[in-house]
């Protein structure tokens, strides 16, 4: 081939130059995030659903047939209620049959007794039970679903005591779900006030916290959880104890994200884009907030979604060890624990229900995480 | 190497001393000690004559005095009732709570710590360190999200109901035993054929319960590693050669993938002790950390302050063996005085 | 001869069985429904914490004298016990009792418990034991010859038997044999100081008092005279205890008790032991069972090879409230003092729906009161304020003038504060938890607002007794079964550890430098009782001691009691025979199993194959 | 040319990213072909393609990226031919290595870090060959050898850190040789390494081709290296090839207009240089006698390293309105100069430099502080290398313009949109585009827009540190020109610094040339490049090779000067401590020992 090959393709420089280089790119950041976000559909859809749960929270007193703490003296251990639309071959809307617990003194179990010649229609957007508060507004008595006049609908059963493990999981989920986001926003104000101290100025501050968080790492978290939970006062309410356990958490969490921010700041520090900005005479606190900053909020969000999981995680091991809420608060980790005995594996199974809102938040937002820390890299 | 590692001896010991003062506060913080409480207890139950015995023990143990004090005392830097007779001195406590010396205990419960969290710790990497390679291989196809999605519900499902679930359908499906470590005929036999595997099969319960969240975080977290390593040029160069897969991904970006996990030993001990306490106590599994518990929660201060310190010292070690494996691992790091050598 | 033995006897290691046994042994009569036994066997059985060995003290229940199944006070290891003016007690031991190492038994034991510790300050710090002082006086111990002694006091020392026939009862004697050789008293002080040091001790009398403790039941080398022998070195993962060759029971067939050869206490987490009993890992389990685990336990029994029982607590309440007479609060303290307000309490309890949830209905709903069980059982009694009637108790409350209510319908108490009673539990029972959400519920309808604390013990109780704590949940009295003879200590003003009045019990009990004196007429005319008591010569006069107290608590409720004879379940092994289908499971009197006499436990000899116990671990 | 049949003939060759849907060819149409012992070089802008297509013949395209057409024989061994295109992954892999290799772009990341050199390179004869440990290891030591290890053992046993630049370079050769393949791939082998390494490493690797007689496909960017090595020339952009053809016809008559820009662009030190206008004496910086000793990084191992003398006795002034270029191999202190002049570092005590605004006050710049720092700051500006590394992936071009005018408070909203708007038509781009986000740029457009950046502030001083070395020569081109433009325009005054010498001889006024942290020559640009004294200047302007097939590369001259200070020719050698600088001619200094 020793001919002399030449393309008729034009070349004008001046073109060349305003054209843009990867216009598929041509966007702002958030919108371009938000454009890989959407690609990754799992996490998309993990993200749709735990704003979807956040958004119902405020409203579970509505959503929830029935009060957390509300009693059923006869219906013990019920069993997860059937619903069903037809009675006797013939359409009757979502109905339950009368079930009523009655004690079996040869297996010392209770026996379920349905009476299945009468169905109970379900109703709907009505008005039933005990009253409660909306929104913190005024109080109601309307709910979603109501079981018939003087029936039940325990559609996830009951426990021990005749609670509704299903409201009791929607009540729960206004603790649980909230724990993980106090505990991260408490462990990030601490882990970015001293990790961005630690890397931003450097020398005796940056040893400091370092050997801080070394003493930190060394210690296992039980005497830790042990001693910060016997400095809860004692006679704090519910909600007290609550933010006091989310706090702990949030304690405990703090020297990993520490550590990240340092050497996320000792790196941007050395971007090019920042040395720019100090050599344009930009002060510290604009760097920090105009420059470093934005870049590092990625890094943050990516790691916030994957600490609530633990946190999460976390209220149950400490309602495990006594040290977490109490009643009459609910939440998830001491429905658990509840369950934590071999007659709730064994015979009550349905007490362990609580384990798939655990596992499905856990995932939803593992996932998110996962799904966000992709969107946000800016590499991707 | 000798100086660095006095270097290092120094600062460990000054942190050190730190950790150990936090430790004693920390577990003074709860209002009271074991005695006070055991006098309580005796006071409920009318035992008034025992409790001036717990009394005059108060003294000799000298917990009524200020806790720095008592901190001193322990320490063996501050004369007690009996003179100098602390850590220094060689004298580790005494356990209120099991009436005997804090040492024996520790000794007893420390090698089959050691033993289970070992078994887990090699589940573990069993399970995390292939799957996470396959993961970060087959990145983003089913492959790996079912890998992801066993790692997750792994690391979602909370260890003590796992231990509780896996206790009764493993007990009724795979005959597998209830709790403990070994078979009752065998605790106080010595080592044998048969002992051992009484042993390993008590082993599988609590291996995978406490594994399998630990495996899913490695797992996952070896696959972040893995993939920004896996496209790394010299990975290409590699390939260029034409070295089989299986063996470019061993020999290059997975080993140093793994440099993260042996940054990590430092933390090992006190997960070993703390990451395990619940199933421990789920499935009564003779180790440390139920042991801790127990102390933690009746204030046996000398028996939780030695395990603390122990577990500390364990810690700071493990992170001096860290560094000093990196180094071995990685030669980009050097340890002082080597440079000649290389 | 017990066959397990008779190796040994034969090599001559042990004497035959009719030298090891007393020259007038025990005999046993069974009680009706029990049969005579055979030797051999392994009892296993699970306890939570490795000090828990220490409940074979208890459970094997060889006494000076002991209760026995009518729980009345009988002798066991004495032979006799004569008493006279209740003031002088004659112990006479039975010639040729051996301790478990078989040296012989005698006075000398008890008078080295005497006099080389009760009476050595370095030993004893706390001085003689309460029981055996009548106001502060100490008994005079005259030792008449090897099987013989006498305790005498000026006045009548009702509490001294049954002080030996506890559960944890005062011993008074100890091995002397054994014990002399770390005793400054008569060994070398250097010697015994090097011994002290090598144990860890910080002096001789520390590590006496460790090695002599016949009650924690951890030291091997001890010699006891309990029907089983630890042989375990403490803290072990699991004790194993040998029968006593030299005890001192036999049945009526001559054969030496215990039946079975062996007990094992293993140690597991109190959550896993129902689910070895489930595997029939257990032969016979009692313990850290709750009626929770009734269930799996009834389901597993084919599989498990075991029967579940249900026995009842002997408490004489399950959950009781304990309002704190003695508050520092005064308008607390008033409140709690008004016994309308107690009552109206008391009234605003739906006993049926605990009933109903905590027991499936197979407890007894009833106040606080003795037991049916006890002599001085009195439907009566249990029933005294005891129905839920939300009216009346409404009633009660306005009486008072608790009338005044905030906008979310709780009562006002006279200064403005809201009602709100704080009740502080330990958080140890599930089932108290419970109650207690049941019994917000119901109060709440009274415009009374409960609010649970959980505490850690011994927290708890100090708190209690600083007459911080408002009110105290726990069991009823411990003992639900009094006989004359019992201490009322518990249902009188004398006793911190009565949550209804610690601070007048510190009171007595400190002897006025704590605490305050007690002003209610009825707590004095308590006291007053129990004066009577004390100082009671005849039966007849503690016994009405006895029922007028019990009469004014029933009618005073001071204490709220919620229901009784909740059903716990034993399980044990399909052969192991003799364990009573019914029972009362109660720690004092009674010491749990050791009012059942588990040495009279045996396994049936039918071997089928398919009847052992098979765990998954053999 | 021989006559037999090509080695490697691509027809048709198309790469696409296929995202289904939206796939387009980044390479399209690709065909050429390679005869044994012949060396092709593929040019090309950046992005052209040049480098998927070397490594879709290797079968190492990245994920994502496929083959979507053509075909690529290879002629194997025993005559037969396959497609490159089709083989399974184990013919592939057999291939590889023994047939085709190839030589990577960045030396550093492309040797693991964790292994010796010598076990890397070994591992190529170990995969493909079974022989023994000590026969593979004394190819691998001839190996090195051949490449020009000046002590084979001790790379041997090396990690690559341990090595430099040029060496590691070798190391991949070594690699990629060792196994005698028949054609060899070099993807912009030398782009990473300065100049005088790099003169070194081109001359080994046509060594070595002619001695083992293989194909090399050589891909660049650079025409000078494509004029000195290559026989034929495939000419890319945009994923096409506009022209191909022996190398002396395309260079020389080249048909394309791209092929003409590209080789107008191409950047060379003239013959004679035009005489500037001498240095004013309103200097604006004044820099005496200056020092900068960085301390040695304390590492978490072992004592810390030896402190760095990255500047030494170091005096230079800038005249206003002129341009002074520092030139100087990787490492000599260039950015170090530009850092202090900018109060980004403080210099050791001593010394003096001092900056005289239009105003004429003079500031002392080592001891600036508060207003009078803000005052400075608004007068000096700086460009920076890495145009993708200089502005905040988060913030708009407008926010990027505007930000240094929010800083200062200077100008309402308006007015500074206003400016924005100008400074983009200023640095050549539409104000349309203020709107977007760097990302969505190209690297040229990007440096255009940091340019914009610093001239926001309407400073005097703007100190350009490499501002194009990152930049493919047509853009580099364009690039310098902008700055020529714009001095002319706003009266700037430049520091310039580039390791390149050629392209320094087209704007600089004046020259340094530094080494090692000291000046060896300086003086006005005509002189420094008519008449360079010095040997390492000379060593410098040797080996940048120009895009011209008559003027290959003196390597005698590259050896001589770039070697340590004690091997260059007397009167010029030093070991210890440097000799002062002499004046040769006015303003003509060179560090060399007093006659
Ligand atoms: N991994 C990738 N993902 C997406 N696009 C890519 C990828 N690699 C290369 N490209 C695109 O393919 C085109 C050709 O890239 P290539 O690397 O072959 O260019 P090049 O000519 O080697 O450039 P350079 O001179 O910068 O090395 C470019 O437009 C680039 O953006
Ligand atoms: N912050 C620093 N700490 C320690 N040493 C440094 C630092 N910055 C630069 N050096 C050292 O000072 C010397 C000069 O560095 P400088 O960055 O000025 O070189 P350069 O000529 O700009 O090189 P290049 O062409 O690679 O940019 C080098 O040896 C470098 O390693
Ligand atoms: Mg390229
Ligand atoms: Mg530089």
């Amino acid at each position: 081939m020793t001919e002399h090959y030449v393309s008729d393709a034009p070349y004008d420089p001046e073109a060349d130059r305003q054209v843009l280089d990867r216009a598929d790119l041509d966007a702002a950041t958030w919108v371009l995030v938000w454009r890989r976000f959407r690609r990754h559909k799992l996490g998309f859809a993990c993200g749709i659903f735990l704003a979807l749960v956040y958004l119902a929270l405020p409203f579970v007193g509505f959503l929830a047939p029935y009060g957390p703490n509300e009693i059923h003296e006869d219906s013990i251990n019920a069993p997860p209620q059937g619903v069903f639309f037809t009675h006797a071959g013939s359409w009757v809307g979502p109905s339950t049959y009368a079930v009523e617990m009655v004690p079996d003194r040869d297996t010392f179990t209770m026996r379920e007794v349905v009476d299945d010649t009468k169905p109970m229609p379900l109703r709907f957007l009505a008005a039933c039970g005990k009253p409660h508060e909306f929104l913190g507004l005024f109080e109601t008595r309307a709910r979603l679903i109501c079981p018939a006049e003087g029936g039940t609908f325990h559609l996830l059963g009951t426990d021990r005591l005749g609670r509704d493990i299903f409201s009791r999981i929607l009540w729960g989920a206004q603790l649980s779900m909230t724990v993980g986001l106090i505990g991260v926003t408490v462990s990030f104000v601490i882990g970015l006030v001293l990790g961005g101290m630690a890397g931003y100025f450097g020398g005796w501050i940056d040893a400091t916290v370092q050997r801080a968080i070394e003493v930190f790492r060394s210690l296992p978290e039980l005497p830790i959880w042990m001693a910060l939970s016997a400095a809860i006062p004692v006679n704090w309410g519910p909600i007290s104890v609550f933010i006091m356990i989310s706090v702990i958490l949030g304690l405990l969490d703090w020297p990993g994200l520490a550590r990240a921010v340092r050497s996320k700041f000792l790196a941007l520090r050395e971007e090019d884009y920042v040395k720019a900005a100090e050599l344009m005479g930009a002060k510290p606190s604009r760097i920090i907030r105009a420059h470093m900053m934005p870049n590092f909020m990625s890094h943050l969000i990516a790691s916030a979604t994957l600490a609530i999981p633990a946190m999460i995680l976390g209220e149950t091991a400490l309602s495990f060890l006594g040290l977490g809420l109490r009643p009459p608060a609910v939440s998830w980790g001491m429905m658990l624990n509840d369950a934590l005995n071999l007659t709730a594996v064994e015979i009550y199974p349905w007490i362990l229900t609580p384990m798939v809102p655990v596992i499905l938040v856990v995932l939803a937002f593992s996932f998110l995480g996962d799904a966000l820390r992709d969107a946000l890299d800016p590499y991707s | 190497m000798i100086r660095y590692l006095l270097r290092r001896t120094g600062t460990m010991l000054v942190t050190f001393m730190v950790i150990s003062f936090l430790v004693f506060l920390i577990i003074n913080l709860p209002p009271g000690n074991i005695l006070t409480n055991q006098i309580a207890e005796m006071r409920a139950s009318g035992e008034e004559a025992s409790i001036a015995k717990a009394e005059q023990l108060i003294e000799t143990y000298s917990l009524d005095e200020p806790v720095v004090v008592q901190y001193l005392i322990w320490v063996g830097a501050w004369p007690g009732s009996h003179g100098f007779s602390g850590l220094l001195q060689g004298d580790f406590g005494w356990s209120f709570e099991l009436n005997r010396p804090v040492i024996d205990v520790v000794g007893e419960y420390a090698a089959l710590t050691a033993i289970v969290n070992l078994a887990a710790l090699i589940f573990v990497y069993l399970v995390a360190l292939p799957l996470g390679t396959i993961a970060a291989v087959k990145a983003n196809t089913w492959i790996d999200y079912l890998a992801g999605l066993i790692g997750y519900i792994g690391l979602a499902t909370p260890n003590f109901l796992l231990a509780l679930i896996l206790l009764t359908y493993g007990a009724r499906y795979f005959d597998l035993p209830i709790g403990g470590l070994m078979a009752r005929e065998f605790e106080d036999q010595p080592m044998s054929w048969a002992k051992f595997q009484s042993i390993l099969v008590h082993l599988i319960a609590p291996t995978i319960v406490i594994g399998t969240s630990g495996a899913a975080v490695i797992m996952r977290r070896l696959r972040a590693n893995l993939m920004d390593e896996l496209y790394k040029p010299y990975v290409e160069t590699a390939r260029a050669k034409g070295v089989p897969p299986v063996k470019r991904i061993i020999r290059y970006p997975l080993r140093m993938a793994l440099n993260p996990f042996v940054a990590d030993i430092g933390n090992l001990a006190p997960q070993l002790v703390s990451g395990s306490v619940m199933v421990s106590v789920v499935m009564s599994l003779p180790t440390l950390g139920p042991i801790l518990l127990q102390a933690l929660k009746a204030q046996d201060i000398f028996m939780s302050a030695f395990i603390l310190l122990f577990v500390a010292a364990l810690t700071l070690i493990g992170m001096l063996i860290s560094d000093l494996l990196l180094a071995l691992l990685d030669p980009r790091i050097r340890l002082g005085g080597r440079r000649k050598a290389a | 001869e017990t066959p397990g033995l008779a190796g040994a006897v034969a090599k001559g290691e042990l004497p035959p069985v009719a030298e090891r046994i007393p020259e007038e042994p025990y005999v046993t009569v069974m009680r009706p429904g029990r049969e005579p036994g055979v030797h051999g066997g392994t009892l296993r059985m699970f306890v939570s914490r490795s000090k828990d060995v220490r409940y074979m003290a208890a459970w094997g229940y060889a006494r000076l004298v002991g209760y026995d199944r009518n729980y009345d006070l009988a002798p066991d290891i004495l032979r006799d016990v004569e008493v006279e003016e209740g003031r002088k007690f004659t112990l006479h031991l039975r010639r040729g009792h051996r301790w478990s190492d078989g040296h012989p038994f005698t006075t000398e034991d008890i008078r080295y418990w005497w006099e080389d510790i009760c009476l050595n300050e370095e030993l004893t710090p706390g001085g003689v034991p309460g029981e055996l002082l009548v106001d502060g006086e100490r008994p005079k111990v005259t030792f008449v010859d090897d099987v013989t002694v006498t305790f005498e006091w000026s006045a009548p020392n009702p509490e001294f038997l049954p002080a030996l026939a506890r559960a944890r009862p005062v011993y008074i004697y100890a091995p002397a044999h054994y014990l002399r050789q770390f005793h400054a008293g008569y060994t070398d002080w250097h010697k015994l100081e090097v011994m002290a040091e090598a144990a860890g001790a910080r002096s001789w009398a520390q590590f006496h008092n460790r090695l002599d403790n016949l009650y924690n039941f951890d030291n091997p080398e001890l010699p006891v005279l309990q029907p089983w022998v630890n042989t375990s070195p403490k803290n072990g993962r699991r004790y194993v205890l040998e029968r006593n060759p030299y005890f001192h029971r036999i049945d009526v067939n001559g054969r030496q008790l215990p039946y079975i050869d062996t007990v094992e206490l293993e140690i597991a987490a109190a959550g896993l032991i129902s689910a070895k009993a489930t595997m029939g890992e257990a032969t016979l389990q009692a313990r850290s069972l709750t009626f929770a685990d009734a269930p799996v336990l009834k389901r597993s029994e084919a599989t498990g090879g075991y029967r579940t029982l249900l026995w009842r607590s002997g408490a004489a309440n399950q959950i009781a409230l304990y309002p704190n007479l003695t508050h520092v609060d005064p308008a607390w303290r008033e409140l709690f003092r008004d016994r309308r307000f107690r009552r109206a309490l008391s009234l605003g309890i739906s006993r049926k729906a605990i009933n109903k949830a905590l027991y499936f209905g197979f407890a007894e709903e009833r106040n606080l009161a003795a037991l049916e069980e006890s002599p001085f059982f009195d439907a009566a009694n249990a029933t005294a304020w005891a129905r839920y009637d939300p009216d009346a108790a409404n009633a009660l409350l306005d009486e008072i003038g608790l009338v005044e209510r905030n906008a979310a319908g709780i009562r006002l108490m006279p200064d403005g504060r809201p009602l709100e009673i704080i009740v502080e539990t330990a958080g140890e029972r599930t089932v108290e938890e419970d109650a207690l959400q049941l019994i917000a519920l119901t109060w709440h309808e009274l415009g009374i607002r409960l609010i649970v604390k959980t505490l850690d013990r011994d927290n708890m109780r100090n708190r209690a007794y600083a007459g911080r704590a408002q009110m105290v949940v726990w069991f009823g009295w411990n003992n639900g079964i009094p006989t004359a003879e019992s201490s009322p200590h518990e249902l009188v003003p004398i006793d911190q550890a009565n949550f209804s009045w610690p601070r007048w019990g510190q009171y007595y009990q400190t002897k006025g430098s704590a605490g305050e004196p007690p002003d209610l007429p009825s707590a004095l005319r308590l006291m007053q009782l129990f004066a009577d008591w004390s100082h009671a010569t005849t039966r007849k006069a503690q016994r009405a001691a006895w029922r007028e107290i019990l009469a004014i608590h029933a009618e005073e409720v001071f204490v709220i009691g919620t229901v009784a004879r909740a059903p716990m379940p034993v399980v044990a092994d399909a052969r192991l025979a003799n364990v009573p289908d019914e029972a009362l499971y109660a720690w004092d009197p009674g010491a749990q199993l050791g009012v059942h006499r588990m040495d009279e436990f045996f396994f049936r000899p039918e071997t089928r194959a398919d009847a052992s116990p098979a765990g998954p671990a053999e | 040319m021989t006559a037999d049949a090509p080695l490697l003939s691509v027809e048709d060759m198309s790469i696409c990213f296929g995202r289904p849907g939206i796939s387009t060819n980044v390479v399209d149409g690709v065909s050429f072909t390679v005869s044994p012992g012949e060396v092709v070089a593929v040019v090309g802008e950046s992005g052209s393609g040049k480098t998927l297509t070397g490594k879709a013949l290797m079968g190492l395209l990245p994920r994502g990226a496929g083959v979507s057409g053509g075909r690529a024989m290879f002629r194997s061994g025993k005559g037969g031919h396959c497609d490159l295109f089709r083989c399974t992954r184990r013919e592939l892999r057999a291939l590889r290595g023994t047939s085709i290799s190839m030589i990577f772009q960045e030396p550093m990341s492309a040797l693991s870090p964790l292994h010796t050199v010598g076990d890397q390179v070994e591992e190529m004869l170990r995969v493909h060959e079974s022989i023994s440990g000590s026969a593979c290891k004394g190819r691998v030591l001839d190996m090195f050898g051949e490449v020009g290890f000046p002590d084979p053992e001790r790379a041997w046993r090396a990690y690559p850190f341990e090595l430099s630049g040029g060496l590691r370079q070798r190391a991949v050769i070594a690699m990629a040789m060792i196994a005698n393949p028949r054609l060899v791939i070099a993807d912009e082998p030398t782009t990473a390494l300065d100049v005088t390494t790099q003169a070194q490493v081109l001359d080994l690797i046509t060594r070595l081709q002619r001695d083992h007689r293989m194909a090399v496909i050589m891909i660049t960017h650079d025409l000078g290296v494509v004029a000195n090595m290559a026989d034929r020339v495939v000419v890319m952009r945009r994923g096409r090839i506009m022209e191909a053809g022996p190398v002396r016809e395309v260079l020389h008559q080249p048909g394309h207009a791209y092929t003409r820009a590209l080789i107008e662009a191409a950047p060379h030190v003239p013959d004679t240089m035009p005489t500037r206008t001498p240095m004013p004496d309103d200097a604006i910086v004044t820099v005496r006698n200056l020092n900068k000793t960085y301390p040695g990084r304390s590492r978490s191992f072992g004592p810390p390293d030896p402190p760095v003398q990255a500047l030494a006795d170091f005096s230079l002034a800038v005249g206003r309105g002129e341009t002074v270029a520092v030139v100087g191999e990787s490492g000599s202190g260039k950015s170090t100069v530009a850092k202090l002049m900018l109060r980004a570092e403080c210099p050791d005590p001593g010394g003096v430099m001092t900056f005289r605004g239009r105003d004429g006050v003079v500031l002392d710049i080592p001891s600036l502080k508060g207003g009078e720092l803000d005052a400075f700051r608004r007068k000096a500006q700086m460009v920076f290398q890495d145009p993708y590394a200089a502005l905040s992936p988060r913030m708009s071009v407008m926010d990027i313009l505007t930000e240094p005018l929010l800083i200062h408070g200077i100008c309402s909203r308006k007015e500074r949109k206003d400016r924005a708007a100008n400074l983009m038509r200023r640095v050549g781009l539409a104000p349309s585009h203020l709107g977007r986000f760097p990302h969505a740029f190209s690297g040229g457009q990007r440096q255009r827009i940091a340019i914009a950046r610093a001239l926001a502030l309407q400073p005097e001083l703007l100190v350009c540190d490499e501002p194009t070395s990152a930049l493919d020569v047509s853009v580099q081109a364009e690039v310098l020109d902008l700055l020529e433009e714009l001095k002319e325009e706003m009266g700037l005054s430049y520091l310039f610094i580039s390791h390149d010498l050629a392209v320094v001889a087209r704007l600089a006024d004046r020259v340094a040339v530094m080494r090692r942290g000291h000046v060896v020559e300086e003086g006005p640009a005509e002189t420094v490049f008519g008449d360079p004294r010095h040997p390492y200047t000379k060593a410098l302007m040797a080996a940048s090779p120009d895009p011209d097939c008559n003027q290959k590369l003196d390597l005698k001259l590259v050896a001589a000067g770039a070697g340590k200070p004690e091997s260059w020719p007397e009167p010029f050698a030093y070991s210890g401590t440097a000799p002062p600088l002499v004046e040769v001619t006015p303003g003509h200094r060179v560090r060399r020992q007093a006659a």
